[in-house]
């Protein structure tokens, strides 16, 4: 009875502290708790994975920014690192000037994880080229004549990756990270125009909009939000932040879903106990 | 006359023009117009604004009012932003660093002035980490929220609770192993939520038409200061 | 040095042997294919040309059926131009080009009013070109009426006739019933109490500008409280994140001080501006509930993601907290950690409520009696649908299409 | 990471810390921060404002009114705008009426076609379905339930009648409606708010300790 009288009255600090704990806890000791994997993942998936190695290269484009960093940049990772532990080649580039330093990073980063595969044979970043839906054109028509120089300043011509990059028809697949519509874009010109494969990876709250594509074909897969990316890297075998951070969203949720219900087992044991007072606050339900 | 009727004249002729420019064409011009002049009128709008800050802020620090001292800090803040960010727009560090020679102590005291002076930086590591941050404080006024309100004191407040429960378990996959969570979820978005919407969404619309329409006719003047 | 004519030597070897490849791989494919790829791709037909609906001129709509070898045979197309003359016989310009598979583009390029223009559509590929019959003519004509957005006049056009009915019923001095809201009864109770306990009440008037239609009520409201806490002699204070919106809820505020004939007691810096961003706006409000420690706080107007970040913070304070918003995603958050919520609708009403102006409470008859109206329309559309007559739904399309064939 | 990067990181993370301890109580941690982010916001908008705001739309057409004087119109919303400064004097105060009449007329008129389309015609009509030509049972069930909750919903928001017998108990199973479609917004809100969390957190964890780790040990 105490106890219950305790929750009745807890202290809103108590719930903060749970509530940092049930996210922090899985950053730090991951339980990689079971994740079912969609349709939609698989495709992009099963696109990449059937490449060849060393062949045609994968076009990597990190079209957000630091905002939407937490729920992009882990899908993003994720690709990378299925490309790069099968060997298949990676150009990553960005279309929002923000997304520079953010595409680098991914990279640099993938790219440490994997020390036998070198820069300009297996993966290229051609950094940040103004223009837009115009330099999305421009690799149709000559992709070096779109990136005379690679995104640290190397001319293009001394990478041996993109040898035998001429536009589109030389890349085996585009796969495009975004908060916003430039997915699209990639899919009315690369594809439409160029024939070229798209995948995409967008936040959750937009995946619902990106539907008809995939439906019609002119994506080949699609990765929503935080759970998109999760559900990649367990089928990449290679658990990371968004498993960890759905390890996280799993524990808040189930928290909160306990905490209410602990303080209605609360608030209905103790109701005989208490001052007919307490009980009299105006409260939701009864405003409506 | 002056300070009454001509005011809510301007306010009834450009309302009638604005509500008729949506249905001919040819007045779509006048659209394009008001909105740059909308745009205008609150930029230059933004000065009362400036103006009211400062002065709530100089007047705390001279009545010595709680806490007055970090006043320093809003109006310190306020004038960095605004020298730091005319500095830089106006391209005054680029021309200074073409005045000056190269290693000379002019040079030197330019590139410290523009590390000390960067508008951007502040912006990115100072505004946007503290927004981002005030945020993310809804990741726990959500869970104290559900926890304090969600009582199942009447029939409402335990369909409230219910919903939100099935909700959030059918988001994440630890609850989605719950055979029929899933669906029920879905079912819960689609459904009772959809015809919830639609039907505040019509109410609001009807409210927001008709207090429009009030506003144009001139009932509706409070917001000049006219009681009636 | 040395390596140089080395490079020359290997570049003009490969500047030869490329296009001498490209040419062997030709001859070699050349006999299974030459009838696909040696001739340019076969023309488009059927193009059709309209003057674009519900605009002030300027625009013509150019449509066409796709070229047999983009929808299937060769498939080498690469895109479609849309050529333009003011006279049959040429010189046609591109005014557009669109990639392949598209049957359709609009001109929008400098096009006079009552001018006669010809198109052409002329399909290309690597190897050329084939150009369409000439279309033609066409006028790209101002319209004097959006026939699209017919049902928006006539719905307009009855809601503000129901409307002025009742408002002007009700100038009569005909008597209206009102249905009592639970959250303005309270707002009598929650000011009382902020007297009582001799602490501030705070007022935000939401987080957008002054045209929108939130706020108005908002400041109605306001106004309301501003007379109620002048007769009490209580402080309310009002952070602004538009200064527009702040100026007006000053003007508002002074006058229920007036109209409580207490000019002097009104502190202008009660009601100030603190900035147009979301969450430093947040950010200060929360500073302010801790600190000030008002007995009310009421949310009232436009609110976005902040609402449930002012709603707990206030709850912490133990304030009564009234809020009322139309911003459908916020109202759950409202409902949650506010004592009181004005819902949708709702903020409308009370704000016509409050000011107890016969005028303002005719209108709420007439959103009654649009309300019947509509749901009037939903059952018709249903029975109609039901014996599969679809005319009357379809003229609730937007924009409306029923005239356009 | 070079030495002025890691600088910015560490101001940020104490400005996130900062703002955290709120969560606690109210601090001076926080009032700075809080008092920070006013003035820099301000300062920030305010030279926003000059830059894309003023200069594209009033500055630069009206200097380049020689070539186009149909520019000139822009000289109305400047007087307008200097009378709304008049705010500031007690005397002349009355005359920024002008301009908040202009703006609400200017917004009114505006809104008042498209609101009613998009929020009330396209909603009547979305509400219109067959609900017998449904692809099962189910379909139609749900197609019915959509139906009765927007029009029940919308009884509850009757305000000339007061709510008893049919119109009552119409109105009450609007709110029920209300009440579900309220909770699974609140329900479905929750994995958004965690992710901010997550990303601050990856924040402090990445960035500014795993960062600054990096940096110290080389």
């Amino acid at each position: 009875m105490k106890f219950l009288f305790f929750l009745l009255q807890m202290d809103r600090r108590i719930v903060f502290v749970l509530v940092a704990l049930a996210v922090v806890a899985p950053l730090i000791m991951p339980l990689n708790l079971p994740i079912v994997v969609g349709d939609k993942v698989r495709r992009l998936y099963d696109a990449i994975d059937q490449l060849p190695a060393r062949s045609r290269p994968v076009l990597v484009s990190v079209d957000y920014d630091p905002s939407t960093v937490p729920e992009l940049q882990p899908m993003t990772l994720a690709v990378l690192r299925h490309c790069f532990s099968k060997e298949i080649p990676v150009i990553v580039t960005t279309m929002f000037p923000t997304g520079a330093g953010l595409a680098r990073d991914a990279m640099e980063t993938v790219a440490k994880e994997y020390p036998n595969l070198s820069y300009g044979t297996d993966y290229a970043y051609m950094g940040y080229k103004p223009g837009y839906s115009l330099v999305i054109l421009g690799i149709g028509e000559n992709f070096q004549a779109t990136y005379p120089s690679d995104g640290y300043g190397t001319p293009s011509s001394k990478l041996p990756i993109l040898k035998n990059v001429k536009n589109y028809d030389d890349i085996a697949i585009m796969v495009d990270f975004t908060a916003s519509a430039a997915y699209e874009v990639w899919i009315m010109f690369a594809h439409q125009k160029y024939g070229c494969k798209v995948g995409a990876g967008v936040t959750a709250v937009m995946a619902s909009d990106a539907y008809p594509y995939l439906n019609s074909g002119q994506l080949e897969g699609l990765l929503g939000g935080l759970s998109g990316a999760a559900e990649y890297e367990k089928l990449i075998g290679a658990p990371g932040t968004a498993t960890i951070g759905m390890d996280a969203q799993s524990i808040a949720h189930i928290l909160i879903i306990v905490l209410i219900i602990l303080g209605n087992v609360a608030y209905f044991a103790t109701r005989r106990h208490r001052e007919p007072a307490q009980t009299a606050t105006p409260q939701q339900g009864g405003s409506a | 006359m002056m300070r009454r009727q001509v005011p809510l004249l301007i306010c009834f002729v450009a309302g009638i023009v604005m509500l008729s420019q949506n249905f001919i064409p040819p007045l779509t011009w006048v659209y394009q117009q008001a909105l740059e002049w909308a745009r205008i009128i609150s930029a230059i709008a933004l000065f009362i604004g400036l103006i009211s800050l400062v002065r709530v802020h100089t007047m705390k620090l001279k009545r010595k009012a709680a806490n007055y001292r970090y006043s320093y800090v809003t109006l310190f803040a306020l004038c960095y932003m605004i020298i730091a960010g005319f500095l830089t727009k106006y391209g005054l560090f680029v021309k200074l660093h073409a005045g000056c020679d190269t290693g000379s102590a002019w040079e030197w005291i330019v590139t410290a002035l523009e590390k000390a002076l960067n508008f951007q930086e502040i912006f990115l590591n100072v505004q946007i980490p503290i927004q981002a941050t005030m945020f993310s404080l809804l990741a726990f006024y959500i869970a104290s929220a559900a926890f304090r309100a969600f009582k199942a004191r009447t029939f409402e407040a335990t369909l409230l609770l219910i919903a939100a429960m099935i909700v959030m378990l059918g988001r994440v996959p630890l609850g989605q192993m719950i055979p029929g969570v899933k669906e029920i979820t879905v079912w819960i978005l689609d459904v009772p939520n959809t015809a919830a919407k639609r039907g505040i969404m019509i109410g609001v619309g009807l409210g927001m038409a008709s207090t429009s329409l009030k506003i144009m006719l001139g009932i509706e003047r409070t917001y000049l200061g006219m009681k009636d | 040095m040395t390596r140089r004519p080395h490079r020359f030597l290997r570049r003009a070897v490969l500047s030869l042997a490329l296009p001498m490849l490209l040419f062997v791989l030709l001859v070699a494919t050349g006999h299974a294919q030459s009838s696909a790829f040696d001739r340019p791709p076969a023309p488009v037909t059927n193009v059709a040309l309209k003057d674009a609906p519900d605009d002030a001129g300027g625009a013509i709509t150019i449509s066409w059926t796709l070229s047999p070898d983009d929808a299937g045979g060769a498939m080498d197309v690469i895109g479609y131009d849309v050529r333009r003359s003011t006279s049959p016989d040429g010189p046609f310009q591109t005014v557009k080009s669109v990639p392949r598979g598209s049957s359709e583009a609009a001109d929008e390029t400098d096009l006079d009013s009552d001018v006669n223009y010809f198109y052409r559509v002329v399909v290309k590929d690597a190897k050329g070109e084939a150009p369409s019959v000439v279309a033609g003519p066409v006028q790209a004509k101002v319209q004097w009426f959006n026939l699209g957005r017919l049902n928006t006049l006539i719905a307009t056009i009855i809601y503000i006739t129901l409307l002025l009915y009742f408002i002007f019923h009700a100038k009569k001095g005909k008597k209206l019933f009102i249905r009592r809201l639970a959250g303005l009864d309270a707002l009598d109770e929650a000011v009382g109490r902020a007297t009582e306990m001799g602490k501030p009440i705070l007022y935000v008037p939401g987080i957008s500008q002054i045209s929108d239609v939130a706020t108005i009520a908002s400041i109605n409201i306001l106004s309301g409280v501003a007379r109620t806490v002048a007769e009490y002699n209580t402080r309310v204070i009002v952070p602004n994140y538009d200064p527009i919106v702040m100026t007006v809820a000053q003007e508002v505020v002074r006058e229920g001080f007036l109209a409580a004939g207490k000019p002097d007691a009104y502190d202008e810096h009660d009601v100030f501006y603190v900035t147009t961003n979301q969450f430093a706006f947040v950010a200060a409000v929360d500073g302010i509930m801790v600190r000030e420690k008002p007995a009310t706080n009421l949310f009232i107007g436009m609110f976005f993601a902040e609402s449930l970040i002012l709603a707990e913070t206030g709850a912490s304070t133990g304030a009564i907290q009234i809020a009322g918003t139309d911003a459908v995603a916020q109202i759950p958050f409202f409902i949650a950690a506010c004592d009181y919520t004005l819902i949708g609708e709702e903020l409308y009403a009370a704000s016509a409520y409050l000011s107890r102006a016969p005028l303002l409470l005719g209108s709420l008859k007439g959103q009654d009696w649009m309300k019947i109206c509509l749901i009037g329309c939903i059952a018709v559309g249903v029975v109609t649908l039901l014996f599969g007559i679809e005319s009357f739904r379809d003229f609730f399309e937007t924009p409306l299409m029923i005239f356009r064939q | 990471m070079t030495g002025m990067e890691l600088f910015w990181t560490w101001v940020a993370a104490f400005l996130t810390l900062s703002i955290y301890s709120f969560l606690y109580k109210d601090n001076p941690f926080y009032k700075f921060a809080e008092h920070l982010v006013v003035g820099v916001s301000v300062g920030y908008i305010f030279t926003i404002n000059w830059h894309q705001g003023l200069h594209p739309y009033l500055f630069n057409p009206l200097a380049a009114s020689w070539e186009h004087p149909y520019n000139l119109l822009r000289v109305i919303p400047l007087i307008l705008g200097l009378l709304f400064l008049l705010r500031i004097s007690r005397k002349y105060n009355w005359l920024s009426r002008f301009t908040i009449a202009l703006v609400m007329g200017i917004g009114c008129g505006t809104a008042i076609p498209p609101t009613i389309e998009t929020r009330i015609i396209q909603q009547t009509k979305a509400s219109m379905i067959n609900i017998i030509d449904q692809p099962s049972l189910w379909a139609g069930f749900c197609a019915v339930t959509i139906l009765v909750g927007t029009i029940s919903t919308l009884i509850y928001f009757f305000f000339s009648k007061e709510h008893k017998g049919i119109l009552g108990g119409t109105a009450r199973l609007g709110i029920v409606f209300l009440m579900v479609g309220f909770g699974a917004s609140f329900g479905y809100t929750v994995m958004a708010r965690i992710s901010l969390l997550i990303g601050r957190l990856n924040f402090l964890i990445n960035d500014w300790v795993i960062g600054t780790w990096n940096f110290i040990a080389g």
